[in-house]
C-alpha cells in the first residue's frame, strides 16, 4: 500500500510518466486478458491470408505464416510479462539477497562481492549468450539467464545501498535499543530500501524486454514458436520492404513499453532518498 | 555516591585501520584513544569535553558497543563490558542507553514513533502487551514535553527538538542505569537547545541516572556535569570537579579552550 | 600515479584469474566430452582419443586448467572447427572491423553525448531540456537491431545514401572510403550509448551544480558559460569518465547485434555465428579476450578517474 | 518622506540630514520562496545600512531568514526557488536589483565577496587552491597568470597559511578545516572588496580554530578597511566581531544597534530569550530561562508579532504589528512595549 501511495506521489505532475503508467497498465491487462482481447489463436495459420495487409479481419495484418498479427501481438505482451516480472524477480532473490546480506554481514561479503565482480567482468548480453549456449532455448532459461545477468549488478546496487543504511544513525540506535540481526535487517533496514529497490526491478523490468528481444532476434532467446515481440521482429525481418507493418507493430510495443518503464523508473527515482539516487544504474 | 563506581574505565585504547592506499599491505593507524581511563558514579553526570576528532565519540560508541576497543577494560557494575558480542551485549543494553546527536538521523524515517517507542519496551520484557506499552509511552511522551497523539506519527512530521525530545523518551522509558549523550544537544538552535537541557536535567534530577555528557560545547558542558574530563589527541588531559576546571584549569590546553570561546560579555543589567 | 597504476594493475590479477577459471569452465559445462566438443561431429574416436590425451583430459581438473591457461599464455587458444585454424587467426580476422566500429562509435557518443547533455542541463527545466532527456530516453529504449532494420530501410533501401551491409578492409580497394560501411552500424550502436552519456551529463551536472563549490565559483562573478564548464561540467566529468566503463560492456552486447543486422565481418558476429556453429573453441577464444580487453578498459577508466579527481590519486 | 525610512530598523539610524552615504543600504527588502504555486514570505520589509569599514553582525535561529538576506545582496539566488520581491540595495551608489546579469557580475567578487559555511565542500576539489584564487583576479582584474599568481601569494601570507609558496599548488582536499577557510578568506580577499559578507564562517570550526579565523577576520578589518557582515547564529561571535548588531526573527530585524548598546540594554524580549537560552561560562545557573514553544513555520506566521506567541510579555495589542522604538539614536527595537521592558528582568 504505501509503495502505491510512493508511486502515486512520484507520478504527480509528470504527464509523461503518467502516460507511461497507463500504457503499462494497458499492457499489464492485455497480457492478463489475451485469451479474451485476442480475435485469433496466436498459432493458427491461414494460409490464403498470408502477408495481407492490416485491415479486417486482421487488424494488424498477417504475417508469412498467415498468422494474426494482432492476436500474435496481444500474446506477446503476456510474454513480455512473463519475461520482465521472472527476470526482476531471479535478479532480486539472487542478486538482491546476496547484495544485502554481504552489505550486512561485510567479513563474507567482500569475498561474494569479489565474486560478483568476477561475473561483471563479462559483459551482459555476452554472459547472456554463453550461458544460452550451454542451456535450452525455453522461456525458462531465458528468464534465467537474463536474470543472472542483472542480478549481478543489483548485488552490487544493494551492496552499496546496505553499506550506507548500515551506517545510519537510527541503525546505531535500534542496536542500542537491543535489536538483532534479524530485526535490524528486517524491521530497521529493508523498509528503507523498499522504494529504491522497486526503482531498480522497473529498469531492470525495461533492460530485459530489450535484452529478450535481442536474444529472440539473434536466435538464441526463446524458442521460435513462441509469439513474443522478439520473435516477431525476428521471424519477419526479411519481409521488412515487402510487409512493413510486421515490423513496425511488434517493434513500437517494445519500444514503448520500455519507454515507459523507463518513464516510470526516472519518476520513482527522482523521489527516493537522494543518497540512493546515484546507486541505481537506470536510464 | 557510593564507594565502588556505576562504570569504570581504565587504560582504553582504540586504533583503527583503515587501508593506506600509497602501499599495498600496509594499513594507517590511527589511534584515537590512548590509554583513557574514568569512572562515572551513580546518579553522576561526567562529561567528556574536546574538539572534533579527539576521540570522545568514539569512548561513547565502545561503551555502547557500537564499536570494538583495541584493549582496555570497562567495568559496568562490575563486569568488563568490553569485547562482549552483539548478543552478549544486549542484556546490558537496558541499562545503558545513548543520546545520538543528529535528531534528524537517529530516528527511522520507515517506522511511526510508536514503533520505535515501543521496541526496546518489547525487547527487554517491560511491558506484557500494546495497551501496557501505550500506557507506558503516553505517560513518558508528557514527560518529555509532547503530546501523546504523537505516537501515531512518523519522525519526519517533528521539528528537530521534539525529535530529540522523542531520542530522550526513547532513552527513558527502559530505565536506564547509565545515559551516554553524544552532543545531544549540539544539533539544535540556541532557544531549542535550553529546553532540551533543562529536560535531561530535570529527568537526570528525578530518575538519579548517571550520564556521560559528550560535548564540545564547554558551557553547556558547565551546566548539566558534576566532573569534566578534558580530551585532546585521544587523552583525557584534565579530569576534575567542574568549578575547578572552570576557575582553576591545570592543563594549558583547557585553558586554551577557555579562552578561545567567544562571549557575551555585556549580561541584561537594568 | 604510477604507485596507483601499478597498485590498480595489481588488484586485477584475482579477478582475472577467477575469470579466466570460468571462460575453462564453459567447455565443461556443456554436456558431453570435452574432447569430442572441441572436434565437433566428425571426429573420429582415434582423433578424440588423441585430442584427449594432448589437451590432458584424462587428468583432475587443475592440471588440465594449469596447462589450458600455459597454452593461452603462450598464444594458442585452440583451433576452430568450422575454419580449421587457429582461434587467435580467427579472431585477429575481426578484430580490424570491430576496433574501427568501436572507435568510429565512440566517437560519436563523444559528440554527441557530451555537448548535448551540458545544453540540456543548462537549460534545466526548458522545453530544450524535455525535449532532449526525452529524445535520450526514448533512443535508449529502442532495441538496437530494429534501429538498425529501419537506418537500412532509409538510408540504404530507401535513399541510396550509404551501404547497408558488409565491410571490406581498409587496405582494400577503397581504403579509407570504405568507412562509409561502417557510418550507418556506427549510428545504430551509438544511438542508445550517446542517450546515456546524455543523460548522465545531465544528471552529473544537476548534480555538481547543487555543491557549495558552485556557489563558491559564482560569487566570484565569473560568466555563467564559464561557471557550467570550468566548475560544473569539468567536475561531473567524473562520473561521466566512471560510466564509460560501463558504455563499454554495452557497446559489446550491442555490437554483437550491430554487426550481425548489418553483416559486418567482426567479433561480435563471429560470437553469434561460432554459437549457432556450435564452434566451442572460438567462443572461449573470443569470450577471453573478451574479458581481457574489458579489464583493460575497466584500468583505464580507473586511470582517468584517478586524474580527473586529485581526491582519488593523491589521498 | 526621507524621515519614514529613518524610522525602519538600521544597523545605523539613517538621520534625515545624513549626508555621508552609507556603502550598502537595504531598503525595505523582501524575499520569497515559490512554494507549490505560491510565494511565502522569508524575509519581511528588511533595513539596514553599512557604513565603510564596519563589521555589522546579523544573528538568528535557523530559519530567520539572515542567510538569504546576505546571497540576496551578493546576488546569488538565481536558480533557487527564492527571490527578492521588492525592495532596494543600495551599495556603492547603484541599486543593485536594478541591474543586469553582466552589471551583477562585476560587482561580485570585486567590489563585493562572500565567505560561506563549509570549508569543506565551498572549494572546487579538483582544483589548486592556487589556481581558485588568481580565478578572481584574473577574470576581474585582468592580469597576466604570473601577476595573478603572484597576487595569490601574497593572500595566502595574509591569511597566514604556512609554507604559503608550496601550499598554493596544494588541492583543497589536503588542507585541514581551518586552512580552507583562510583560502577561503584570501579568495574573497583577491580583489580588494569593499564588502565582505561571511556566512557563518566558523560555526564549522572548532573552537580554537573558530577564534584564529575570527582574529584573522578582524586583523583584515583593521589593515584594509573592509565592511564586513558576520552572520551567525552565535550571540558570543557576533558580540565579540562586530560593532553593530541586528537581531533577526522570522525574517524581520527585531532588534538592532551597536554591540555595545545591544547588550547592556537588550531591547527585545527575544533577543533576552537568547541570550539567557545560553548557559552562562563563568557561573552556574541551576535552570535556564529557555523561550518557550518553537520558531513558528513560514507559512503559520502568527498574527502581528511574530514572537508573540513565545513571548512572556505578550499582550493583546502584540497581535497587531508591532511599531519600530528608538530606544536611542542608534538603538531599535520592533516591540509594542520596548519603552517599558528595556532593562527589566524577564
Amino acid at each position: 500500500m504505501k509503495l502505491l501511495t510512493f508511486v502515486k506521489e512520484a507520478l504527480e505532475g509528470r504527464k509523461l510518466a503518467t502516460a507511461g503508467a497507463i500504457w503499462l497498465l494497458i499492457i499489464v491487462v492485455a497480457g492478463i486478458a489475451a485469451p479474451l482481447i485476442a480475435p485469433f489463436d496466436p498459432l493458427e495459420i491461414d494460409p490464403i491470408a498470408r502477408l495481407s495487409e492490416p485491415g479486417t479481419p486482421y487488424l494488424f495484418g498477417t504475417d508469412h505464416f498467415g498468422r494474426d498479427t494482432f492476436s500474435r501481438a496481444v500474446y506477446g505482451a503476456r510474454m513480455a510479462l512473463i519475461i520482465g516480472i521472472g527476470s526482476v524477480m531471479v535478479a532480486l532473490l539472487c542478486g538482491g539477497l546476496v547484495g544485502m546480506l554481504s552489505g550486512y554481514f561485510t567479513g563474507l561479503g567482500h569475498v561474494l562481492m569479489r565474486m560478483v565482480d568476477v561475473l561483471m567482468a563479462f559483459p551482459a548480453l555476452l554472459l547472456a549468450l554463453v550461458l544460452m549456449t550451454v542451456l535450452e532455448r525455453s522461456v525458462f532459461n531465458t528468464i534465467l539467464v537474463i536474470g543472472i545477468v542483472y542480478a549481478t549488478t543489483t548485488a552490487r546496487i544493494l551492496f552499496g545501498m546496505m553499506l550506507k543504511l548500515k551506517n545510519e544513525v537510527f541503525i546505531d540506535a535500534a542496536r542500542c535499543s537491543g535489536a538483532g540481526h534479524l530485526s535490524l535487517l528486517f524491521r530497521h533496514i529493508l523498509p528503507n530500501l523498499l522504494s529504491p529497490i522497486l526503482v531498480q526491478a522497473t529498469f531492470i523490468f525495461a533492460f530485459a524486454q530489450l535484452q529478450a528481444a535481442a536474444l529472440d532476434f539473434l536466435g538464441l532467446g526463446l524458442p521460435p514458436e513462441v509469439p513474443s515481440w522478439g520473435n516477431m521482429l525476428a521471424e519477419e525481418r526479411i519481409y521488412i520492404t515487402r510487409a512493413p507493418w510486421l515490423l513496425i507493430f511488434p517493434g513500437v510495443l517494445i519500444i514503448l513499453s520500455v519507454f515507459s518503464m523507463n518513464l516510470l523508473g526516472d519518476a520513482l527515482r527522482d523521489r527516493i532518498d537522494p543518497r540512493f539516487k546515484d546507486d541505481i544504474a537506470g536510464v | 555516591m557510593s564507594n565502588t563506581p556505576l562504570l569504570d574505565v581504565k587504560a582504553l585504547n582504540v586504533v583503527f585501520r583503515t587501508k593506506s592506499s600509497g602501499k599495498l599491505l600496509a594499513t594507517n593507524r590511527n589511534h584515537a584513544v590512548k590509554n583513557v581511563s574514568f569512572s562515572v558514579h551513580a546518579g553522576e553526570v561526567l562529561s567528556l569535553v574536546g574538539e572534533s576528532g579527539c576521540g570522545k565519540t568514539t569512548i561513547g560508541r565502545i561503551l555502547t558497543g557500537l564499536e570494538s576497543a583495541e584493549s582496555g577494560t570497562a567495568n559496568f557494575q562490575g563486569d568488563n563490558i568490553l569485547g562482549l558480542s552483539n548478543a552478549g551485549f544486549r542484556p546490558l543494553r537496558k541499562h545503558i542507553q545513548m543520546i545520538f546527536q543528529d535528531p534528524y538521523a537517529s530516528l527511522n524515517p520507515r517506522l511511526t514513533i510508536e514503533k520505535i517507542l515501543s521496541e526496546p519496551l518489547f525487547i527487554h520484557k517491560l511491558v506484557r502487551n500494546r495497551v501496557e506499552a501505550r500506557t507506558r509511552m503516553a505517560a513518558m511522551l508528557k514527560q518529555v514535553g509532547l503530546d501523546p497523539d504523537a505516537l501515531k506519527r512518523y519522525p519526519h512530521e517533528f521539528s528537530g527538538g521534539q525529535r530529540q525530545r522523542i531520542g530522550i523518551a526513547r532513552v527513558m522509558l527502559v530505565s536506564p542505569r547509565i545515559i551516554i549523550a553524544d552532543e545531544a544537544v549540539s544539533a539544535l538552535d540556541v532557544s531549542i537547545q535550553a529546553q532540551v537541557l533543562n529536560l535531561l536535567k530535570k529527568l537526570q534530577r528525578s530518575s538519579g541516572v548517571a550520564m556521560l555528557f559528550i560535548s564540545h560545547d564547554l558551557a553547556v558542558v558547565r551546566h548539566i556535569s558534576d566532573r569534566i574530563a578534558v580530551m585532546y589527541q585521544g587523552e583525557i588531559v584534565e579530569l576534575n570537579d567542574k568549578q575547578q576546571i572552570f576557575e582553576n584549569p591545570q592543563h594549558e590546553y583547557t585553558r586554551l579552550l577557555l579562552s578561545s570561546i567567544p562571549q557575551v560579555k555585556a549580561r541584561s543589567t537594568p | 600515479m604510477i604507485a596507483y597504476t601499478f597498485k590498480r594493475l595489481l588488484t586485477l590479477v584475482p579477478t582475472l584469474l577467477a575469470a579466466s577459471v570460468l571462460v575453462f569452465l564453459f567447455i565443461h559445462l556443456i554436456p558431453g566430452d570435452p574432447a569430442a566438443i572441441l572436434l565437433g561431429d566428425t571426429a573420429t574416436p582415434e582423433e578424440i582419443l588423441a585430442l584427449t590425451r594432448e589437451l590432458g583430459l584424462d587428468r583432475p581438473l587443475w592440471q588440465q586448467y594449469v596447462l589450458w591457461f600455459k597454452n593461452v599464455l603462450s598464444g594458442d587458444l585452440g583451433r576452430s572447427l568450422f575454419f580449421d585454424t587457429p582461434v587467435l587467426q580467427v579472431i585477429a580476422d575481426g578484430a580490424e572491423t570491430s576496433i574501427l566500429l568501436a572507435l568510429l562509435t565512440m566517437f560519436w557518443i563523444v559528440i554527441l553525448g557530451i555537448p548535448i547533455g551540458i545544453v540540456s542541463a543548462s537549460y534545466k527545466g526548458t522545453w530544450i531540456d524535455q525535449v532532449t532527456s526525452g529524445f535520450a530516453m526514448l533512443f535508449a529504449s529502442i532495441p538496437t537491431f530494429w534501429l538498425g532494420l529501419y537506418l537500412i530501410l532509409i538510408f540504404s533501401v530507401g535513399l541510396g545514401w550509404l551501404p547497408s551491409s558488409g565491410f571490406p578492409s581498409v587496405s582494400d580497394e577503397g581504403g579509407w572510403t570504405n568507412m562509409r560501411y561502417l557510418i550507418l552500424p556506427s549510428l545504430t550502436l551509438a544511438a542508445p550509448n550517446a542517450a546515456l552519456i546524455i543523460r548522465l551529463v545531465r544528471s552529473s551536472m544537476l548534480d555538481v551544480s547543487r555543491e557549495d563549490h558552485v556557489r563558491t565559483a559564482r560569487s566570484k562573478g565569473l560568466h555563467p558559460a564559464r561557471v557550467a564548464i570550468k566548475h560544473v561540467f569539468r567536475n561531473a566529468l567524473i562520473a561521466v569518465a566512471a560510466a564509460f566503463g560501463f558504455t563499454f560492456a554495452a557497446l559489446i552486447s550491442e555490437a554483437v547485434v550491430t554487426e550481425t543486422v548489418f553483416s559486418l565481418p567482426g567479433i561480435g558476429r563471429l560470437v553469434v555465428q561460432s554459437i549457432l556453429r556450435r564452434d566451442y573453441p572460438v567462443i572461449q577464444g573470443v569470450i577471453l579476450i573478451i574479458v581481457v580487453l574489458y579489464m583493460f578498459v575497466n584500468l583505464l577508466v580507473d586511470l582517468a578517474y584517478a586524474w580527473l579527481d586529485p581526491r582519488v590519486s593523491l589521498s | 518622506m526621507r524621515y519614514v525610512t529613518a524610522l525602519t530598523l538600521g544597523s545605523r539610524m539613517i538621520s534625515p540630514v545624513s549626508d555621508n552615504q552609507p556603502l550598502l543600504r537595504v531598503e525595505n527588502l523582501c524575499i520569497a520562496i515559490q512554494n507549490a504555486g505560491q510565494l511565502q514570505p522569508v524575509v519581511r520589509d528588511l533595513s539596514f545600512e553599512v557604513q565603510a569599514s564596519q563589521t555589522l553582525g546579523i544573528v538568528g535561529e535557523s530559519g530567520s531568514g539572515k542567510s538569504l538576506t546576505v546571497l540576496a545582496i551578493m546576488g546569488l539566488l538565481s536558480g533557487s526557488p527564492v527571490r527578492v520581491t521588492s525592495g532596494k540595495v543600495w551599495f556603492d551608489g547603484k541599486d543593485l536589483l536594478q541591474l543586469s546579469d553582466a552589471e551583477r557580475r562585476s560587482i561580485m567578487g570585486d567590489g563585493m565577496s562572500m565567505i560561506f559555511q563549509e570549508p569543506m565542500t565551498s572549494l572546487n576539489p579538483v582544483y589548486k587552491i592556487g589556481d581558485q584564487i588568481m580565478e578572481g583576479i584574473r577574470h576581474h582584474q585582468h592580469c597576466s597568470a604570473k601577476e595573478a599568481r603572484t597576487r595569490a601569494l601574497q593572500l595566502l601570507e595574509k591569511v597566514k597559511i604556512p609554507d604559503a609558496s608550496t601550499r598554493i599548488d596544494h588541492y583543497p582536499h589536503q588542507l585541514s578545516g581551518g586552512q580552507r577557510q583562510r583560502v577561503m578568506i584570501a579568495m574573497a580577499l583577491a580583489c580588494d572588496p569593499l564588502l565582505l559578507i561571511a556566512d557563518e564562517p566558523t560555526t564549522a570550526l572548532d573552537v580554537t580554530v573558530q577564534k584564529e579565523v575570527l582574529d584573522l577576520i578582524a586583523e583584515i578589518q583593521q589593515d584594509t578597511g573592509t565592511a564586513i557582515i558576520l552572520i551567525s547564529h552565535d550571540l558570543g561571535v557576533i558580540a565579540q566581531t562586530c560593532n553593530f548588531v541586528a537581531v533577526m526573527y522570522c525574517g524581520e530585524i527585531v532588534e538592532s544597534s551597536t554591540t555595545e548598546k545591544l547588550f547592556q540594554r537588550l531591547g527585545h524580549p527575544y533577543t533576552r530569550g537568547l541570550i539567557e537560552s545560553i548557559p552562562p561560562l563563568h557561573s552556574d545557573v541551576e535552570w535556564l530561562n529557555a523561550i518557550p514553544g518553537q520558531v513558528p513555520a513560514l507559512n503559520a506566521l502568527p498574527v502581528g508579532c511574530s514572537y508573540q506567541p513565545r513571548c512572556s510579555h505578550a499582550q493583546a495589542q502584540c497581535r497587531q504589528n508591532p511599531p519600530v522604538a528608538l530606544l536611542d539614536d542608534e538603538h531599535i527595537v520592533r516591540c509594542h512595549f520596548a519603552q517599558q521592558l528595556q532593562g527589566r528582568a524577564s
